[in-house]
Order: structure tokens, then sequence, then C-alpha cells
């Protein structure tokens, strides 16, 4: 079994026990601990995929700012756990239920799986030989994939000015710093004294 | 056996003595930048800052790090032992790891990946975790707001440093650390650094890295006289230790990563004998002790920011003048034909 | 091992060895310093008074839209990354269209600043 | 460069309509923050001259980026009743926003947004265009539904909606994952001419079913219409309208161009899906709207009821089929937005009513408004010569064509069975006791009332123009 081997299983094993551990735990701030675990995981086994760009970009998106939120909002929660954890335990036979019927299909399609002989030679675009991955993406996702790269800048423009339709409100009678008006005041209003250095006023 | 040594044991061994060494280097380099920002502090302060424990206080980190160890550990009642103690070893431990990328000199570097600028960008995005599981899990209320105050400000800051990046890959065409400071090495010698070009860049990257490290005057999530010391409240003896030790590494990496970016890395500022002659990394560490000279100074001359003008200034200054740079370069990288 | 697992494996093995220094010091006054833990010392700072209630509580709105709005951000600066790096090959096109995007988000930027998003009351 | 720009000329109304959305934003916010309807307006106007724009498009079909947008006659007939569907709810909500205290100009730009994503999803040719169009129109309806942020019910319908709608992503595009696994080509034709060659797969087929389970949430069809009553009931009243018009129509067009461009060569498979859901919606919609109290929760089961209806036509999957889904669509615009009309009406001193037995009397007070609610119930139920009538027609003789004969009974049958409850809410109109008078329709609604009750009662008339139009624009995808 070579290294690369090894470290394939023990991502896979981390990403798939924290992912259980997320949905398992009392505590809703180890919940996103572990979803932060998993998302560790995930990125390498993107590495071992030889997907260092998307890894990257996973840790830095997902761990570093939408994980930083969920933590936000769990740690400053009054969430009564025990009232959930009821909730749970309804809810357990159903959902597990579906769950096993949605794994018995999982497992059905994956040992029935095969590939179309052929698909792997339509892939449309290769990553050449001599070149980085986020280099690849960079000369396609601009020109060839423009549609999808400007749908998402309106997507991003939606969640924006959704976030602060939706959050943003101001509190009154704030008196707020104008630096202008501070920068522009008449020099005559301080007295700027030189100081000696050693020496104090 | 002897096949295995030689396909695995051995890189393995030469990679762990590698690692081992580095990461020594850096600690040791790191108790002293300790003492110089100590001994800066207190020379603009007309004092003479610690000259007690070996000849000028020279030994003074080491004396501290034994303290530290020697002291009582204290957990709170309230507090969530796991995540507790796992915030300064991510701390630290974060910090630290950073410097696998970082090429000290042309080829010494402990791991040569493709996408290191990403990493750093990754590891230090990461930073704010240390802080808020430490709020989080003292179960107290200077280290919660602490906690929010410090995640706030190192999220806003991480959007400017972010462009600023891309401003120095677009002019370096590279996400390979190594290949930035070679991008660099033109005939003018520190006139072709990016510091020059990027100008504006350089000092929003300085401000932002002050920011970004929870540095004065940005450190308002241990803001003494608000907060008593933000999320490190509860903390003592080595878990103390362990956040200040990161804060330092953090501090340092960004030296390194401004030197990088910015100062040319281990390149001579002149391209002629006798500055050829020297080897890169003492270069290098010039440059990084210069770059912290540089913070230890901020630290001593300017006041704190209050929040909201901390905020302003990452969100309403740096944000959209470092986005125009982007568009800036780019553009007289377009008209011009430079892009590498 | 293919080349480019090669130059992770070293990444590996750096942060093994960081974690394993971080480890040895936080375990080190726990073997060897005294602990004496009395209810006075364990309980939780609050300038010399008895904790009034919870730590943690609800919080300002404005902390979650200020990581909202980051995460909208570093979203932007993920779509630059590649295009930094392969801005020649991308050409005119590939610059035009990036122009267009952040133009696209400078709006919502706009947006955001004259709402006053960006204020901190 | 206009040469080179002429090339992206098929796409012109999306991205006007985009740029026009953005443009509105910048004038709302520096145009100061003030209650106005004047950004309302504008963005009813816009989507006009975005109609004006696609219809003055050559017909044919054109594709577009690397084939991941495609331009047909098919499109452009979705488009424009999306662009109507949107317009006349925007025109419904100005009074309602005004009463409520949220007439902000965010919420024309975010249905303007929204608009662009429907449009755009009428136009996907490739599993990831898809996928984006959807969710930037998903998106915008989260934000439109949680708009009144004072109210509990509001903010509940936001976050149900957004929870499971954002499942249904989640399902949707594992499905396009197995699908792209499978063929290896995210593509439309690709997919088929693989599918062609190498026949169907297991894998393919969960593919296919994931898809169709998140289009499912989309279109709220049986058994994943669990959100729609609750949201359709929290939200604003006029975001119901919108949700209940336009994104069921782009979801439509969606679903039509994925199974018949896509997988024409697994229809059984997609066929029995689809019959499925469409018997399940078509018997809920039916039964479940009976004990209904609320009428903005008996529009959301009549709309699962009338989802039922237009799936029959896509299950016989032929280009009468298709004929049949189109007119319906069109007709079932037209007389949800008059019922809209009618609801936003039921408004007194203390602010907007939602109870059905507000209604009782309703013909002594305002016999105009009665009348015209009438007339739109019975269209619903599909009584001739009203144009919900037709509607039924095309969809069931295209199901009976196509061996369906068993799907075309029931869905007769639920239909009459739905007559019991519209049957219900008229009879207490014209025979019971006078609740309280409303308050008088305001003008737009009167004019959306006036259009929309123009074209149901007198569509019989001009039938053959719609049939035409739709004929030809479904014969564009065979």
């Amino acid at each position: 079994m070579s290294i690369a081997t090894a470290f394939f299983y023990i991502f896979a094993v981390v990403t798939i026990a924290s992912a259980i551990m997320v949905i398992t735990v009392r505590n809703p701030v180890h919940a996103v601990l572990f979803l932060i675990l998993a998302f560790f995981n995930a990125a390498g086994l993107f590495v071992l995929l030889g997907a260092e760009f998307i890894a990257m970009i996973l840790v830095i998106v997902y761990v570093g700012a939408v994980a930083v939120l969920f933590l936000f909002v769990v740690m400053m929660l009054d969430v009564d756990f025990a009232e959930l954890r009821a909730g749970y335990a309804k809810y357990l036979p159903v959902g597990g239920l579906i769950g096993a019927i949605l794994l018995a299909e999982l497992l059905l399609v994956v040992s029935a799986w095969t590939i179309a002989p052929e698909s792997a030679l339509r892939i449309g675009e290769r990553i050449p030989g001599d070149v980085t991955n986020a280099e690849a993406i960079g000369r396609v996702l601009y020109t060839r994939y423009v549609y999808f790269f400007e749908l998402s800048g309106l997507v991003l423009l939606v969640a924006m000015i959704g976030a602060i339709v939706l959050t943003l409100r101001h509190r009154e009678g704030v008196k707020r710093q104008n630096i202008g008006d501070q920068v522009a005041r008449d020099r005559t209003a301080i007295e700027i004294k030189k100081v000696e250095t050693g020496r104090g006023i | 056996m002897v096949e295995f040594w030689n396909s695995y044991g051995f890189p393995l061994t030469i990679i762990l003595v590698q690692s081992l060494g580095l990461l020594v280097s850096v600690l040791l380099v790191v108790a002293y930048l300790l003492l110089a920002d100590r001994k800066i502090w207190a020379a603009v302060q007309m004092r003479r800052g610690p000259n007690v424990v070996g000849a000028y206080g020279l030994l003074q980190s080491f004396a501290d790090l034994l303290k530290f160890v020697l002291k009582e550990p204290v957990i709170p009642a309230g507090a969530d032992k796991t995540v507790f103690l796992m915030a300064p070893i991510v701390t630290a431990v974060l910090a630290l790891s950073a410097w696998a990328v970082i090429p000290l000199d042309d080829g010494w570097v402990v791991a040569n990946i493709n996408v290191g600028i990403l990493y750093i960008f990754a590891i230090s995005s990461l930073g704010v975790y240390g802080v808020i599981m430490g709020g989080w899990a003292s179960n107290s209320k200077y280290p919660f707001l602490g906690a929010l105050r410090s995640a706030a400000q190192m999220v806003s800051y991480e959007v400017s440093i972010g462009f600023v990046i891309i401003t120095v890959l677009l002019c370096a065409g590279s996400l390979n650390i190594s290949e930035i400071v070679k991008a660099q090495d033109t005939a003018y010698g520190a006139l072709g650094w990016y510091w020059l070009p990027l100008f504006p860049m350089f000092v929003i990257f300085f401000v932002s890295a002050l920011a970004e490290t929870n540095r004065p005057p940005f450190d308002l999530p241990e803001a003494e006289s608000e907060l008593v010391a933000g999320f490190m409240v509860e903390y003592s003896s080595t878990p103390y230790l362990l956040f200040m030790l990161g804060e330092y590494v953090a501090i340092t990496t960004m030296c390194a990563l401004m030197t990088v970016l910015f100062l040319g890395g281990w390149l001579p500022p002149v391209n002629y004998a006798p500055f050829t002659w020297v080897p890169g990394v003492i270069w290098f560490l010039l440059k990084v002790c210069f770059a912290f000279f540089m913070f230890a100074m901020v630290k001593a001359i300017v006041p704190r920011y209050r929040y909201d003008q901390l905020m302003r200034l990452g969100w309403k200054v740096f944000l959209p003048i470092s986005l125009a740079m982007v568009v800036i370069v780019a553009g007289v990288l377009q008209i011009f034909q430079l892009a590498p | 091992m293919n080349l480019l697992l090669a130059d992770y494996l070293p990444l590996v093995i750096f942060f093994g060895v960081a974690m394993f220094i971080g480890l040895a010091l936080l375990a080190a006054p726990f073997l060897i310093a005294p602990n004496h833990p009395d209810s006075e010392k364990v309980s939780a700072y609050e300038c010399g008074f008895p904790a009034f209630d919870d730590a943690r509580m609800k919080f300002d709105i404005r902390f979650y839209l200020v990581s909202i709005l980051f995460i909208i951000f570093d979203l932007e600066v993920a779509f630059l990354f590649p295009w930094a790096i392969s801005f020649k090959e991308a050409g005119l096109f590939g610059f035009w269209s990036m122009m267009g995007f952040l133009g696209v988000l400078t709006i919502g930027f706009v947006y955001e600043w004259r709402k006053g998003a960006l204020e901190w009351d | 460069m206009p040469p080179a720009l002429a090339i992206y000329a098929p796409i012109f109304p999306e991205i006007f309509l985009a740029l026009a959305a953005m443009a509105l934003l910048m004038y709302g916010v520096f145009g100061g923050d003030r209650e106005s309807e004047v950004p309302g307006w504008l963005a009813v106007l816009i989507l006009a001259a975005t109609g004006a724009l696609v219809l003055m498009q050559a017909p044919g079909a054109v594709q577009l980026f690397d084939g991941a947008v495609i331009v047909d006659d098919f499109a452009r007939f979705m488009k424009l009743l999306i662009l109507g569907g949107s317009g006349f709810a925007l025109i419904l909500s100005f009074d309602y926003l005004r009463d409520a205290k949220i007439l902000k100009f965010e919420f024309p730009v975010i249905a303007l947004l929204s608009t662009v994503g429907m449009m755009l999803m009428a136009s996907a040719n490739n599993l990831i265009s898809l996928y984006m169009a959807l969710e930037l129109q998903s998106l915008a309806l989260y934000v439109l539904c949680a708009f009144r942020r004072d109210s509990v019910l509001s903010a509940e319908a936001g976050l149900k909606y957004f929870v499971l709608g954002a499942l249904s992503s989640g399902l949707l595009l594992y499905g396009c994952s197995l699908v792209y696994g499978f063929t290896g080509t995210m593509s439309f034709a690709g997919i088929a001419s693989v599918l062609q060659t190498s026949g169907s797969n297991i894998g393919l087929v969960f593919g296919l079913v994931f898809i169709l389970c998140g289009v499912a949430f989309k279109l709220s069809a049986v058994p994943f219409h669990m959100w729609t009553p609750d949201v359709y009931q929290g939200a604003p009243t006029p975001v119901t309208a919108f949700l209940a018009a336009a994104p069921k129509v782009a979801a439509f067009a969606m679903l039509i161009r994925l199974v018949e461009d896509a997988f024409p060569a697994v229809a059984t498979d997609w066929k029995q899906i689809v019959i499925a859901v469409s018997v399940g919606s078509m018997l809920l919609g039916a039964f479940a709207a009976i004990g209904q109290t609320n009428i903005k929760r008996l529009m959301a089961y009549s709309s699962i009821g009338h989802v039922g209806y237009a799936l029959v036509g896509i299950a016989a999957g032929t280009p009468e089929g298709v004929k049949g889904v189109m007119i319906y669509l069109a007709i079932y615009v037209v007389m949800t937005l008059g019922t809209f009309a009618c609801i936003l009406a039921m408004r007194r001193k203390g602010g907007h009513v939602e109870d059905i037995a507000e209604l009782s009397g309703l013909s002594r007070h305002q016999p105009m408004l009665a009348f015209m609610l009438a007339m739109l119930l019975f269209s619903m139920a599909g009584i001739p010569p009203l144009a919900g009538f037709f509607a039924k027609y095309f969809v069931f003789t295209a199901a009976i064509q196509a061996g369906l004969f068993w799907l075309a009974v029931l869905g007769v049958l639920t239909s009459v069975v739905s007559t019991f409850y519209y049957l219900a809410i008229i009879s207490k109109m014209y025979f019971q006791e006078p609740a309280a008078n409303f308050e008088p329709m305001p003008g737009k609604l009167r004019f959306v009332l006036a259009v929309t009750g123009v074209i149901t009662l007198f569509l019989f008339i001009p039938i053959n123009l719609l049939v035409t139009a739709a004929e030809a624009a479904a014969r564009s995808l065979f």
C-alpha cells in the first residue's frame, strides 16, 4: 500500500466519522467544529486527486468564512438542547427509514455502476501537462465558461442585497464620526507643540 | 528492507530533519523577536526593557518559557475543557505550519507546493478559530466579547489582504511562492521588487497584517482597558504561552510574507558583488527583521483604534482602494501587455 | 507516488512536528507544575464579582452581517486567484469578463455603502 | 467591439434585464431611501421593455456559450409568460407593500433579478446553466418570502422555503453529478447522444430520479409539496402571487427541456415518475384543499393540483403534450394573478384578511368583484367556456392521444372534486349573510383583475392564436 493510498483511507474515514459526529453530538458548537474537521479532510481528498486549487479554496471559503458564520450563529444561540434531543428521538424512526432507503439505493447504484466506456474521452477540456490546475481553471473559466462566471456574480449580488434587506437595522440616535469634518477643522482649534525628545512638556 | 529505506525511509528522515530544523529556528527567532519587541518598545519610552536575565536580557524569553511551564494550569469550572485546551494548540500549530511553504532561500523550502500563497492565505484565515474557540470555551464574559470582536476584525481585514495578494499575483503570474520571489529578480535590484510599483498595496498589506494579527494599534480583542485581556482572560501557564507563541509566530509569518511578496525574499538589494556574496537566507532574515521592526515601532508609537474606526478603515478605506488597485494593475498590465 | 503528492508529504510531516511541539508544551505543566484547584481559582473572572449570568448571550446582528459580507467578498477573491495567474492566457476577453464580474459586485458594494451596512454604531 | 458583441444578441433581453435591475438598485440607493412606487413602476417598464426585446428576436434556435444556453421559440414563449407574470405580480404588490410599510426599492430589484434567473432557466441547455439559473431565481425568492421581516409568519415562510429549497438544490446537484458521472458531459444534447448509443444504466436512472425530485420540489408537486401551504400563507400576499405565477412557468420550462432534450432515450423511466407525481398532485390538490379556511392556503393546494394537471401533458411526452402544458401554463398564470388580485382586495381598516369566511355575502357589497372572483374560480375548476376549460382540454386530449386514457379520466375526476371547494367559496359569496364590507379596491388591482378577467372570460374567441403560438413553440423542441 502506497503512502497516498494510506492517506486516502485516513482522510476518507475521518471525513465520514466527523460527518456522523456533526449530526450526533449534543453541543452545536462541537458539531460545527466536527464539520470543520470534515471540510479539512475533504480538502485532503482533493489534494490526493491532484485538485490542489480546489482543496485550498475549500479551506479558504468553507472553513475560513462559512464555518466562521456558523460558529457565530451557534455560539450565540440560546437553544434548549434537551428539547432538540426530544425531537431527534421522535423523528429518528422516520429519518432512519428514509436514510436506510437512500443508503440501500446508493449501494445498489454503486454495485451496478459502470461508467460508460467512452465517457472519459468526452470530457471537454483536459489539463495540459505542464500547467498547474489553478492556471488551467483560469484559462477556461473567464473565456469559455464566462456565462457561468458572470451568473455567479449575479448570484453573489442577490446574496448581498438579500443579506442587507433581511438583517440591516439602523439604530436611532447614534452620533457617527465624520472623519472629513474632523480633518477639515480649522487649524486654530488645536495647538501643536514641538516636544523635544526626553524633555516632556 | 534496504529498498524500503531508500525509497521511503531516507527521504522521510530528510524531511523530518528539515522540518524540525526549521521549526526550532523559527522558535528561536521568535524568542529573540519577542525580546526585540520589548526592547524597542522600552527604548521608545526611554526605558531599558528586560536587562536582568543574561547579558542585556538576552535569555529573558527562555526564562519566561521556563516560568510558564512551571506555573499551575487553571481551567475554569464552567469551561468546555476540550475546546478550551484545543484553542491554544490550534493557534500555535496553525501559525507554525504556515512556515512549511515559505522559502528562506532559493530551494530552501520544506514543501514547495504549487499553490503556496493560497495555502498561506488559508492558514491565516483559520487564525480566527483559536480566538473564537478560546473565547467561547472559557464561558466567561470578557473572553466572549473579545472573541467576537476579534472574529469580526480579522475577517474584515482578510478581504483586503486577499486583494493585495491578487495584485502581486497579477505581476508575478504564479501561486508558487518561490516563483513570486523569482519574478522580482530584475536588473534593478531593490527597485524592481514589488514594494515600489505596488506601493499603496504594500502599505495596505502592512496595516492589514497588523489588524489580522491583532497587533497594536488594532489589539481590540485584548484591549486591557476594556476587556482585561480579551479572549485570553481565563488562560494561564502554557495554554497562555501557546496563545502568545501563536501570535508572535503569526506576526513573524506576516513579516516573512511581506518580505516574499514585496521585498524580494532572499534576493540581494543590489545585484552586484559584494551583495551577491551574502547568502540569500541572510537577506531574508534581515528583511524579516526590518519588517518586524516596523511592527514594533507601530506598537510603540500609535494609539489604539476605536472599534468603529477599525471597521471603517477595513471596509470603507482598504477594501475599495485595494479593489480599485486590482483593476488598475490589471488595466495597466493589459494595456502595455506586461503580463508575465 | 506522483510529483504533486510528493510536494505535499513534507507539509503533512511539518504539520505533525508542529503539532508534536505544541502538544508537548501543552502537556508539560500538567505533568510537572503544581495543580491545586479551588472553587475561587476556577471560577470565571468578572472583576472580582461572582459571575452574574450566563456568559453566552445573544448578540448584535451586525456581527452576522459582517461575516455574511465577508463570505461574499471572500468568494470574490477566490474567483480572482485563477484569473490573476492566467491573466495573459485569458486575454482581453478574460480581462473584460472579470471587469464585468467586478462591476456587478462593485454595484453591490456601493449599495452596501449607501445603505450604511458598513457603518458600525 | 460591436461585431464581437453581436453574437450575444440572443440573450440581450436577459443582459438588459440584469443591467436594468442593477441600474434600478443604484437609482434606489442614490435617489434617497424613501418609500415610493417609482422604482416599482420602473421595474414594470423594464419588464415590458425586456418583453419587447424578446418579441423583436427573429424566430429559430440559437445556441450560445458552447451550448450552455439555447434560445428558441419555446424559450421565447416561456420567457414572455414569465415576464408577463412577473410584471403583473409587481403591479399587484404596491398597495400591500405600502400597507405593510415595506415599500422598499429592493423589492422590485430582487424580483427583477429573480426574473433574470427564470428566463435563463427557460434557456438552460446544460446541467450547470440549469442549476445556476435555478439558484439565482430561488435565492431571490427566499429573500422575497422573508421580506416582511417584522412578521414571524413571513420569516418562517422564508426560512422554510430556504431550508427545503436548499435541500432540493442539493438533490438536484447530486443527480446532476450522477448523470455527469455516467455520461461524461453536461450538455443536454451530449447526454442524449450518449444515451442513444450506450443505453440506460441504473446509476443514470438514479441521477434522473434525484434531478426530478429536485425539480418536483421547485414545482411543489407531490410528494415534495410540504413547503407550499406554509410558504404561501406566510409570505406577503404579493410575494405569494409572484411565487405562484412566474417561477412555476420557469420550472416547467426547465423540466420540459430537460426531459425532452436530454433524456428522450429513457422516456419510459421518467414518464413513470412524472405520471406518479402528477397523480399524487392532482389527488392532493383536489382533496386537501377541501378543509381549508385560509384562502392563501387554499390557493397553495389549488396550485399543487394545477401542477398535477400540467404534468399530465409532460407525461404524454408528445409535441401535443408540450403544447398542452404551454397553453395550460399561460392560462394558469392569468387565472392565478386574477385570483390574487381579488385576494389582495380583501382589505379592511385593520389590514388584510385571509379567511375564506370573510368573503361571505361579497356579492351584496361588491357585485363586480364577486362576479370576477366567481368566474376565475369557475375557470380554475375548468368549466367551459372559460379559459381554464381549454387549459385542461388540451392536456387531457394530448394524454389520450398518447394512450394515457386513465390519466385523463383521473384528471377529469379530480377536477370535479376540486369544483366542490371552488363552489363552496362562490356559494359563500352569493348565498350567505354579508360580513363587513371591504375597503374599495385600489385602481391597480382593478386593472389587473380587469385584464385577467377579460382574458379568462373571452379567451374562447381568440384561442386559436394561443394554440398556434404554443404549437410553433413546442415544435422547436422536437
